[in-house]
């Protein structure tokens, strides 16, 4: 991994990016969620973000995202971006096929969307409406949406959250797959610490407003759970994200 | 420490059941209660004959006009003025929703012009619209046109603003333009609001018939109410009534036909 | 004055109250000279006045026994008696000018009645306007056939005149100007003068009842007395009808008053019921009422002759 | 491989500055131009003083009529009326719209007769209305309550309709009861519809005072209006649709206020 | 725990249950969702439900919570019931304590309902509309909701699935406490297996429509994710699941 670099790089001049944000600060009423936050991320980098329910992580991806314009800082963002938020938001009123090549110019369209549903196990499931469709298969629908786009930087907001053990390992493995093919910049926000340290080549835990913790991960792919250097990163996230009984969270 | 249990789904099930009647059968209760109301003011002589005429009388009359065929010469030439009224009013108020739904300056423009506009008594500009537009048949049309538009617009632009703004910024982040965001977003979010503003429109289009065909013809089933108001036939202007309420029905029933193929997305509360 | 017709709770359903003459008006045309002249006062029953827009909605009113007495136009008593509004007229007052009249527009070629034959006449069906026209028409040997009628609503006439759509319209003479302002070159058709009338109906049922059959009599003797006030104090009277009532521009409204000659309330007359015949046979033929219609049932000649005595009594023109 | 970047914030941030004019202040804009294009039709003598006045003999009127205190007496004579009419019309409106919404059986009895009823002139309807209810303020106040009640009714209902069914479930599994689901789900998922049938209903109860005011009265500003008509004062007259164009605006700027505080949770798609 | 006792009262006769069901069919078009499913839970026993992403548990819950009738099949549940539904569905148009408190008789409602939000840990959030709480917020007042009342039986659908490690954790206990205190039955879904080991007393996997597995945890608690008797349990409920590389998912 390039990261190393890549960060010394930005520190000094223009080099790439797919997000360069200074001094973002974001404030609800008297609320300050974001706090002054710097975030360089390089072009096909894989970052994951963690922080505390309600620390500001779907704030930070709707600044990206072009949602959120009340804010001062300087936050510049890939212009061909794509998010999964934390919600499905499916458009009620269109089948599943349809929400996935929302938006997809081309003419091989219906064929891409049909091949990302069946890669998400929802083939056969194209012509449902959306709220006959259970959570799980609802928020796979939404990440099949984003996979199918090529863009230069995708946002996924706890995209894994509702889905059983085996089917999110195969949306590791087809994240990790689409990494590879176009290499998008990703930025990742999870709860599961292991996912993190899986899938990402860097990881950010987002407190009070500013990252507190911002480590990349350098372990070989694939990474075993059972090497010691995953588990010292693991305990210092946990202990970064303030779970101190060990013995209690992290096996 | 024993709960009590219950079934669940029992309630609703034995309610089920006893719906076994076909939804339009059980929506013929209303009418039908009307109809009840009707015989009995009638017949036990609430109200004389002069001032609102039996169920006999109109039948009678129904079957005078039909038999003579001037009640399907004056529906016909009502169903052409309210059919091309209706198409201009539908499109042009949707045009204006999505304008000024859509675009910020639109509203500023738009929406206030047509609260402004939609509290003038259109039948009041009847002189203004006769120097412009002249005597024929384009000015009625024009009038039931003028009528409609405005529940269209209205319901329509109330639509585009319960739009959820998730799925707005969801359609954005996928990289629809703004025309795809008015096709794939907002049109099919607002088209709950449109469907009432249809429903009520053309209701308002068969109403204002009454006021369109006051100016130079001599033929339509509000010409028919208002001659019938004039001598004071009780029987024919009940017979209008009784067919403007039927109107209603079907245009009713039409909406609901819609409703069930467009909306049929939806999961709404239907009563219980 | 005037308003809250039914508004007293101690009123019937149907039938009034005694002590109370229910009156049905329009712009105050009644209720005006009775109260300048004071004719309206000392009344040994209470005078409540009831405003309407036009006669067929006092005719409704009259239908629901809502009213004893109101005044309207002699065409809109045809249509009370159609409708069989219970009513019968006790009074009239024959006026010597009428109040209608036909332009023709610039390039129409009409000069005379006659030239109506095959133009297009614009008037409102079923009102004065159209009683008036097909008397002009039949005073010729014309009938409605010989024109191309086009029916408007009242308020729409000089609108339609003024877009060329017709060549003839029939209006109200006093608000003339309008028609011809807004049509350059338009001028007023020479027709002919027809005996017309304003009439004071009155519902059945008060004649029926002793002591509103007596308010009826004593009222028509004091509207009587008041009909002649205008002439005798035109000042007065176009200021408070013309201006203050009409909204009126206080010279036209001279203009057209002084043209008017004096016109009195006397009990109904042979002349009056012969022209409601020759009226109402006029309209059955255009459909506009029907044929079988009897005019000999708008008056109560017991009633009539009733009152003929008291007007003599009272000294009053009959 | 170095991806294109932007200010994902910029666009909107921009159009958002160029709007610090305030809203009203924007939203005068459309009668500004409906103002405008008056000048010019009757500047421009495209229609004639007669048929249309002109914004300068309007104000005179205005002066003429306000000197007067006539003016003012109408529209205090009218707005009793309406206030009246509106009140029972909402109520009477909203009562039916919630047993047709939440129970089956008065979907089958209420909607279909509502539907069936909506479509008839009410106006054909004021012999029958002076039999049983005469010619005093009662009857007048009766006709704008049946005008209202219909997009009251029409428009909750559908609001009703609209209602999330997965929130109605949440009202039950936390144990509200009918009264309660009524009270803290339905009634307020329905407010933006019926907001809407609240707009369309003042609008509507003041175009109803031209036909009430037709019968037994001498004042209020359908009294006024139809006068002017039947006196050739088109000064007058377009005064009137003036005052009407006003009262619009002034119902659209109250329900607006009501929207703000009553849906103040909402987070609708609001243009851009 | 008493469950293996009252399990094998209830095949004989009528003991006490919080949930009955014989039989349990549920048909979409068709796809046949519950196929002949039984199930008794009793009294006070808490039970975790695992299953695929759209294997039905959110079917059965909506029909055990009486929210779908188109069944066959014998369906009981406890009279006093509370659900938490997969999404928050909270009501938008009330306040955060409002949507806690919704349909709660009582004087001390308010106090209930403060105390419910300080316990998930959103104190001074009372008057916050549901469109500003974030993910992880909204799914908590949803739990609160469930709390603060005193049902007979609580069904919970995926309740923590939006909360990072620590919030978690206190979740945990607070769920546990609210057993310790009124012993409602529990029927718990997650896709965490752990989880479901440390809470429940009985788990359950949902497989083509039937319960493929319902085993008794029987683990002393505090439950050490050390014990073997947890290793090997999870590595059950994970095969059962379809994970069947334990190396990658199961440390
Ligand atoms: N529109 C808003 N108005 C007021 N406060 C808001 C608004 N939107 C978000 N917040 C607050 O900002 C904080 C951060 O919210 P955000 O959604 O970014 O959290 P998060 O890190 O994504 O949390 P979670 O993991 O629970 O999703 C929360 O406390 C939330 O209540
Ligand atoms: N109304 C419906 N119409 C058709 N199919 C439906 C409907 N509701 C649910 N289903 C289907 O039934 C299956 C079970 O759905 P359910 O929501 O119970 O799954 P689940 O086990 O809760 O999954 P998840 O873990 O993803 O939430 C899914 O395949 C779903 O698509
Ligand atoms: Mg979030
Ligand atoms: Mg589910």
């Amino acid at each position: 991994m390039a990261t190393r670099i890549l960060r010394d790089l930005t520190g000094a001049d223009e080099a790439a990016a797919a997000i360069r944000v200074r001094g973002l600060t974001r404030v609800f009423g008297d609320h300050v969620v974001l706090d002054g936050l710097d975030l360089t991320v390089a072009p096909g980098e894989f970052v994951a973000l963690l922080g505390r329910s309600g620390s500001g992580k779907s704030t930070l991806l709707r600044i990206l995202g072009g949602f959120d314009d009340e804010v001062s800082g300087e936050v510049l963002a890939a212009r061909r971006r794509a998010v999964v938020f934390q919600e499905p938001r499916l458009l009620p009123w269109t089948r599943a096929l349809g929400n996935v090549v929302l938006g997809l110019p081309g003419a091989d369209v219906d064929r891409r969307g049909r091949a990302a549903l069946a890669e998400v196990g929802l083939a056969g499931r194209e012509r449902s409406w959306p709220v006959t469709l259970s959570g799980g298969e609802a928020q796979r629908v939404a990440l099949a949406r984003a996979l199918v786009r090529e863009p230069d930087l995708v946002m996924l907001d706890e995209p894994f959250g509702a889905l059983d053990a085996l089917t999110r390992i195969r949306m590791h493995a087809l994240l990790q797959e689409l990494c590879r093919r176009h290499r998008p910049a990703v930025l990742f926000v999870t709860h599961d610490v292991d996912e993190a340290i899986l899938l990402a080549d860097r990881v950010l835990v987002l407190t009070d407003g500013r990252l507190s913790l911002d480590v990349p991960v350098g372990l070989p792919t694939p990474r075993p759970r059972a090497h010691p250097a995953f588990a010292a990163l693991r305990a210092r996230l946990l202990t970064e994200l303030g779970v101190r009984d060990l013995a209690e969270a992290a096996t | 420490m024993a709960p009590l249990l219950e079934d669940p789904t029992g309630k609703r099930n034995r309610a089920r059941r006893a719906r076994a009647v076909p939804s339009w059968a059980r929506r013929l209760a209303g009418p039908a209660l009307l109809l009840l109301g009707w015989f009995a003011v009638t017949g036990f002589d609430l109200v004389s004959d002069r001032a609102f005429a039996s169920p006999g009388a109109v039948l009678d009359a129904a079957r005078e006009l039909w038999g003579s065929g001037e009640l399907a010469d004056n529906l016909g030439v009502s169903l052409y003025r309210v059919g091309w009224g209706c198409a201009l009013g539908v499109a042009i108020g949707l045009a204006l929703a999505v304008i000024a739904g859509f675009f910020r300056f639109g509203e500023d423009v738009v929406d206030s012009a047509m609260n402004f506009l939609r509290t003038i008594p259109v039948i009041a500009l009847l002189p203004l619209i006769i120097v412009w537009i002249g005597i024929g048949e384009e000015a009625k049309i024009f009038l039931i046109t003028a009528g409609v538009v405005f529940p269209i617009y209205m319901n329509t632009f109330a639509g585009i603003r319960s739009v959820d703004i998730k799925l707005v910024e969801a359609g954005r982040a996928f990289g629809l333009g703004r025309a795809g965001l008015v096709r794939r977003v907002i049109i099919p979010g607002a088209l709950p609001g449109f469907l009432v503003g249809l429903r009520w429109s053309l209701g308002v289009a068969w109403l204002l018939l009454v006021f369109a065909e006051q100016v130079n013809t001599d033929s339509g089933i509000g010409y028919l109410l208002n001659s019938a108001q004039a001598w004071n036939r009780t029987d024919i202007m009940v017979l209008c009534l009784v067919i403007y309420g039927l109107l209603g029905l079907l245009c009713d029933g039409f909406v609901r036909l819609l409703e069930r193929s467009l909306l049929s997305w939806r999961r709404g509360f239907s009563g219980t | 004055a005037c308003g809250g017709g039914d508004s007293d709770p101690a009123a019937p359903a149907s039938g009034g109250k005694a002590g109370t003459l229910r009156i049905g008006d329009q712009s105050k045309f009644l209720e005006l000279p009775i109260a300048l002249s004071g004719a309206g006062r000392d009344t040994p029953y209470k005078l409540n006045w009831n405003n309407f827009a036009d006669g067929p909605h006092m005719n409704a009113a009259f239908s629901a026994g809502r009213l004893d007495v109101g005044f309207m136009g002699d065409t809109p008593v045809l249509f009370a008696n159609a409708a069989d509004a219970g009513v019968v007229a006790v009074a009239v007052a024959e006026n010597r000018v009428n109040s209608q009249t036909i332009f023709a527009s610039a390039g129409s070629g009409i000069h005379s009645l006659a030239d109506l034959k095959g133009k297009r006449v614009a008037f409102t069906r079923g009102t004065s306007l159209h009683g008036y026209l097909l008397n002009q028409l039949d005073s010729v040997g014309l009938t409605q056939d010989d024109v191309t009628p086009v029916n408007v609503p009242a308020a729409s006439l000089p609108a339609t005149f003024s877009s060329g759509a017709v060549d003839a319209v029939v209006y109200v003479r006093q608000f003339g100007a309008a028609v011809t302002a807004q049509s350059a070159g338009s001028y007023e058709v020479e027709t002919k003068p027809l005996p017309q009338y304003s009439v004071l109906l009155a519902a059945k049922d008060a004649l029926a009842d002793p002591a509103r059959r007596e308010a009826v009599r004593d009222f028509v003797l004091r509207l009587s007395r008041a009909s002649a006030w205008p002439k005798q104090n035109p000042d007065e009277w176009i200021q408070k009808y013309y201006v203050e009532t009409l909204k009126q521009d206080p010279v036209a409204a001279r203009k057209y008053f002084e043209s008017l000659p004096e016109s009195r309330y006397t009990p109904v007359t042979a002349a009056f019921v012969d022209s409601q015949r020759t009226q109402a046979k006029l309209l059955a033929d255009v459909g506009e009422l029907p044929p079988s219609l009897n005019v000999d049932d708008e008056v109560d000649k017991a009633f009539t002759t009733e009152l003929t005595a008291a007007f003599t009594t009272a000294s009053l023109p009959t």
